[in-house]
């Protein structure tokens, strides 16, 4: 019997070992069980099993009692203490903290700080670096946001023909059932939505005069039309905010942004006149390409964080 | 070996937070939890690159009245990469949580051993 | 300031194009978007065979700055022999697998999904793109999460919760890979003060000439080596690849094991050669990376062996076929670099064939891929299991076609440097070669076995005109591969030597 | 200033710590959030206003959210599956 527990800890361990601490590869374990001789395992199993009724939390298996043991959090333990020492070897080898003879504070930071204003029309610099001369990370980044929308509708509408059915009553359900009446939350979001969402048009149109941007401000108009959401039914919003309105908001932002920094670069690139005036800096119509950016992907971030939300509150769209 | 870390508080700190959310990406066993370790990883990093931008005594990378002179301002451009990764990662993390709401929803469960379990067994 | 001809304006037309067409493709219908797709790989090969053809005939690479500033300041593209001929390589497999796939494309993916499928496989191709010709770093990274995220998305595709499992063990890995991509990726921002390649590469030798910050450097190429690693599935580090492989469709894993792993290893070299360097100090990276190379070589072979499953043999194949080219790469000599690249091409195109068509047997045999159900398949599908046998070949080794160049080209470059690595490289090449053959054929022979059942009626013969032109056409690459090897290698020279 | 720095620093430490050891999800993201809010007042330390403003609304702000929508799915698919769950086993 002791070797047989020596086996199965072995066995678990090579599980672990296998995948880094997630699931085994099935094959592998299909060759573990087979190698262990039918009868005793079984034995030993259903023993498990009833140790485990005890100890309330612990699942119907014999593999998961090894996931809680003592030395499996020792091992997380050690693994994170060994990471944080080799990096703090490395930090400390590396250059001060807040000093100003590091390489990064080199050419650069003297470039942007001279150069942005006149370049872009941009009083924040952040905001000229990240949509005109990093432009091009900027608009993969915003890319990302889409395809994470795109990849979690195509997860929720996964479906076999039966759970379709149980989905659709699901969504049903949550309509049936959501708060009517929260007296509270609904005079409070009455009162603050208006205010949230003209805080997040703010900060998106001084994105290029002062901290924010579209993103930042994006992000807030998402979390105010959130709010709304769920203070009032699904048919209020669905008033002016459905799918539809999402989809085409959403491309139609993309579109623009991804023409607008294609021409962008097209005519940076090819040293031509790109026809589109800075105006004077520090104005709030001013910069260019900037201050439509800015509504543009603050436009995306909106509808993707209400879309998201709805999607996982909703299991759809 | 220490000496000057202590001195490099926020380097610290950035990198305790990417070994805790790195150990619990790989070795905690609840998809949720391996979820905000991921995104507390990526906050380590973040920390550690925006850190090592500020410059002692100097502003905030936005023109101040009549203060033209480079020397005033902090590294604008970490603040900048910052800003990407930040939205890139509340994209992966909206993707994982996708993920772990089907198979919640499927195997009813969050710990990653025992959808595998039952997935092996659904597959016999 | 020169101004740029033509064609130069190439790589941002793709760019933009396939993220515009990723938007368009959102909103239209599933038909109108498969033709978007297609329409969209094919003209992003087009284009890339265009700059390849230029920049071999101009012989040097270009720079092309996205905004009116470039290096230091702003993102930059830089293309030039190597960057053309694996994008044209990543180009054509997308499109021959998207061909490949179109039938069963409709079976598996519900219409309602195909438009959401369309842009995200028009975002992949913008990654690929964007991957393959960036000269900047943090560019990279972004573009990996997109990738990462796309190859989620295809593995989704299909309908079963042994997917979703598959696609979360892929996520966690890879966010992995990312996390410590982005952490070296900052340790040398901050040390070297520059994000684009040749500034990276001019810091770290100024930095190293000086001998300061000698550890933290060698742990961020260190973490970022690592991060791409297990992205690309070197040994340790490829849990995720054979469920993530086998359980998705057959565009799906086509495109993931050719072109989505390659993607990173191809942005690795570009790290190697642009940034570190080729001296004392790469090599320090490059000996750990030739450790789990070495190893990764048979252990992935010894697991394939084991499978009972065609697909899962196939893909863990792939783990033994990515520790070759990371060999190649560990060999840290120009020819090792000019092998790996080549054993990328020669790969590709004999993984995505065998992808394409042991799914197209798969299906045959009831989708069902043990071994006992798939004799007898060649018969019901003659050319998918042609096709199959000629990938088989080609991995194995057998002379005319690309596997045999690429495994030629790696000897030699081991023995050209010599010393133990060249015997650990010859010895390794022996018993994977043995090893290969033991799988492989043993595979290719199954499927022309006879059937056990001689009573089963021949299923009626599909007519798939796209996925024959598919596999005809991938089949050539590989016997072009194996002819024309030396001059496709002294185009890759050529490439390697506009790098610097 | 420097003392708020520490303190803040130590907060996020103990923060990610006390998110490692509790069980309850719930907590746990809370507890996560309550970090990202800290870093926020962190970045404005560090002179990056942008950073702040889009780590309170993007990194603790929505991301947060999205986990509690997360954790709300789950808890009712739990509490409505939890019946044909234990069918299930029984059988």
């Amino acid at each position: 019997m002791m070797k047989k527990q020596k086996n199965d800890r072995f066995a678990s361990f090579l599980d672990w070992l296998e995948n880094g601490g997630n699931a085994l590869d099935e094959e592998m374990q299909d060759a573990l069980r087979e190698e262990e001789p039918e009868a005793p395992g079984k034995q030993k199993r259903e023993k498990k099993k009833k140790s485990s009724d005890k100890t309330a939390d612990i699942a119907k298996k014999p593999r998961k009692a090894y996931a809680d043991s003592w030395w499996y959090r020792l091992l997380a333990f050690a693994v994170a203490a060994a990471l944080i020492w080799l990096l703090m070897e490395a930090v400390d080898r590396m250059p001060r903290f807040g000093a100003a003879d590091t390489l990064m504070d080199s050419e650069l930071t003297e470039f942007y700080v001279e150069h942005t204003k006149e370049e872009t029309g941009a009083m924040n610099i952040v905001t000229g670096i990240i949509l005109n001369y990093r432009g091009f990370d900027t608009l993969g980044e915003t890319h990302v946001l889409f395809i994470a929308v795109c990849t979690v509708l195509l997860m929720l509408s996964i479906y076999g023909e039966q759970d379709e059915k149980k989905r659709l009553a699901q969504g049903a359900l949550e309509r049936y059932f959501e708060p009517h009446h929260d007296v509270i939350l609904q005079s409070a979001a009455r009162l603050l939505t208006p205010l949230i969402l003209i805080f997040g048009l703010y900060i998106i149109a001084n994105g290029h005069l002062s901290p924010g941007g579209g993103f930042s401000g994006g992000a807030v108009l998402g979390a105010g039309l959130i709010l709304y959401q769920n203070a009032f039914e699904y048919r209020k919003i669905e008033k002016f905010f459905t799918y539809k309105t999402f989809k085409w908001v959403s491309v139609c932002s993309l579109l623009f942004y991804s023409l607008a920094k294609g021409y962008h670069f097209f005519t940076g690139a090819n040293h031509l006149d790109s026809h589109i005036s800075i105006g004077t800096p520090g104005n709030i119509l001013s910069g260019g390409l900037l201050l439509p950016l800015n509504f543009v992907v603050g436009c995306v971030v909106a509808c993707t964080m209400y879309a998201l939300f709805t999607m996982f509150r909703k299991g759809e769209f | 070996m220490l000496g000057r870390v202590f001195t490099h508080l926020d380097g610290l700190t950035a990198v305790a937070l990417f070994g805790i959310g790195f150990a619990l990406l790989l070795l905690d066993k609840n998809l949720m939890k391996k979820i905000i370790g991921f995104s507390m990883m990526d906050s380590g990093i973040y920390l550690f690159l925006a850190s090592y931008g500020y410059i002692e005594g100097r502003l905030a990378p936005i023109y101040a009245e009549g203060i033209s002179d480079p020397a005033a301002y902090v590294n604008p451009l970490p603040a900048g990469l910052v800003l990407t990764g930040i939205v890139v990662g509340v994209s992966v993390t909206a993707v994982m949580l996708g993920l772990t709401v089907r198979l919640y929803e499927r195997y009813h469960s969050l710990d990653i051993d025992e959808i595998a379990e039952k997935i092996r067994r659904e597959g016999k | 300031m020169m101004t740029m001809v033509w064609w130069q304006n190439l790589p941002l037309f793709m760019i933009v194009g396939a993220l515009v067409c990723a938007a368009v493709c959102s909103v239209l219908k599933a038909k109108a978007a498969r033709a978007v797709m297609a329409a969209l790989s094919f003209l992003e090969c087009c284009g890339m065979g265009v700059l390849l053809y230029f920049t071999l005939t101009k012989n040097e690479s270009f720079v092309f700055a996205m905004g009116e500033i470039g290096a230091p300041f702003g993102n930059e593209l830089r293309v030039g022999a190597a960057e053309a001929l694996v994008g044209l390589l990543f180009a054509v497999i997308m499109f021959l697998s998207l061909l490949g796939g179109w039938k069963q494309f409709s079976l598996d993916i519900a219409p309602n999904r195909a438009t959401l499928y369309g842009s995200v496989f028009c975002l992949l191709t913008a990654a690929m793109c964007a991957m393959t010709f960036t000269n900047d770093l943090f560019t990279a990274y972004v573009f990996i999460e997109i990738s990462t995220i796309a190859a989620c998305a295809l593995i989704l595709s299909r309908n079963w919760g042994r997917t979703m499992f598959a696609a979360t063990r892929y996520m966690i890995m890879n966010l992995l890979g990312s996390g410590l991509f982005l952490l070296g990726l900052s340790m040398l921002y901050c040390l070297t003060g520059h994000l684009l390649f040749p500034q990276l590469g001019a810091g770290v030798k100024e930095l190293l000439a000086a001998n300061r910050y000698p550890m933290p450097l060698y742990l961020s190429f260190l973490l970022m080596t690592l991060g791409v690693a297990i992205k690309s599935a070197l040994y340790p580090f490829h849990t995720w690849l054979p469920s993530a492989y086998s359980t998705s469709t057959a565009t799906s894993s086509a495109i993931l094991s050719s072109v989505v792993s390659k993607m990173y290893i191809f942005l690795l070299v570009k790290i190697f050669f642009r940034a570190a360097g080729t001296d004392v100090f790469a090599r320090r990276i490059e000996d750990v990376l030739f450790l789990y190379a070495m190893v990764g070589v048979i252990a992935g072979s010894v697991y394939a062996i084991v499978q009972r499953r065609m697909m899962r043999m196939i893909a863990y194949s792939s783990v033994a076929q990515i520790g070759y080219i990371f060999l190649g790469i560990a060999l840290g000599t120009e020819a090792g670099f000019a092998a790996a690249l080549f054993h990328i091409l020669a790969h590709s195109a004999a993984k995505s064939m065998l992808f394409l068509a042991g799914n197209k047997l798969r299906s045959a045999a009831d989708g069902q891929d043990t071994f006992p159900a798939l004799r007898g398949t060649a018969k019901k599908e003659p050319l998918a299991a042609l096709a199959f046998l000629v990938g088989a070949l080609s991995l194995v080794g057998v002379p005319v076609l690309g596997g045999f160049a690429s495994k030629v080209f790696l000897a030699k470059a081991a023995v050209e440097l010599g010393g133990w690595r060249m015997v650990v490289v010859l010895a390794d090449l022996l018993v994977s070669t043995a090893l290969n053959v033991g799988y492989l054929l043993r595979c290719a022979l199954t499927l022309y076995r006879p059937a056990e059942d001689t009573e089963a009626r021949p299923a009626p013969k599909t007519r798939d005109a796209a996925f024959a032109f598919a596999m005809i056409v991938l089949i050539l690459m590989n016997l072009g591969l194996g002819v024309f090897g030396a001059p496709v290698l002294d185009w890759i020279q050529r490439g390697i030597a506009m790098f610097v | 200033m420097e003392a708020l720095n520490i303190i803040l620093l130590l907060f996020m430490i103990v923060c990610a710590v006390a998110v490692a050891a509790t069980r309850n999800l719930l907590a746990a993201v809370i507890t996560f959030m309550a970090q990202g809010l800290a870093m926020s007042v962190v970045w404005i330390l560090l002179q990056s206003p942008d950073l702040a403003i889009t780590e309170a609304a993007v990194g603790a702000g929505v991301s947060s959210i999205l986990m509690f929508a997360a954790l709300k799915k789950i808890h009712a698919i739990r509490e409505k599956g939890e019946a044909e769950d234990d069918e299930k086993a029984e059988e």
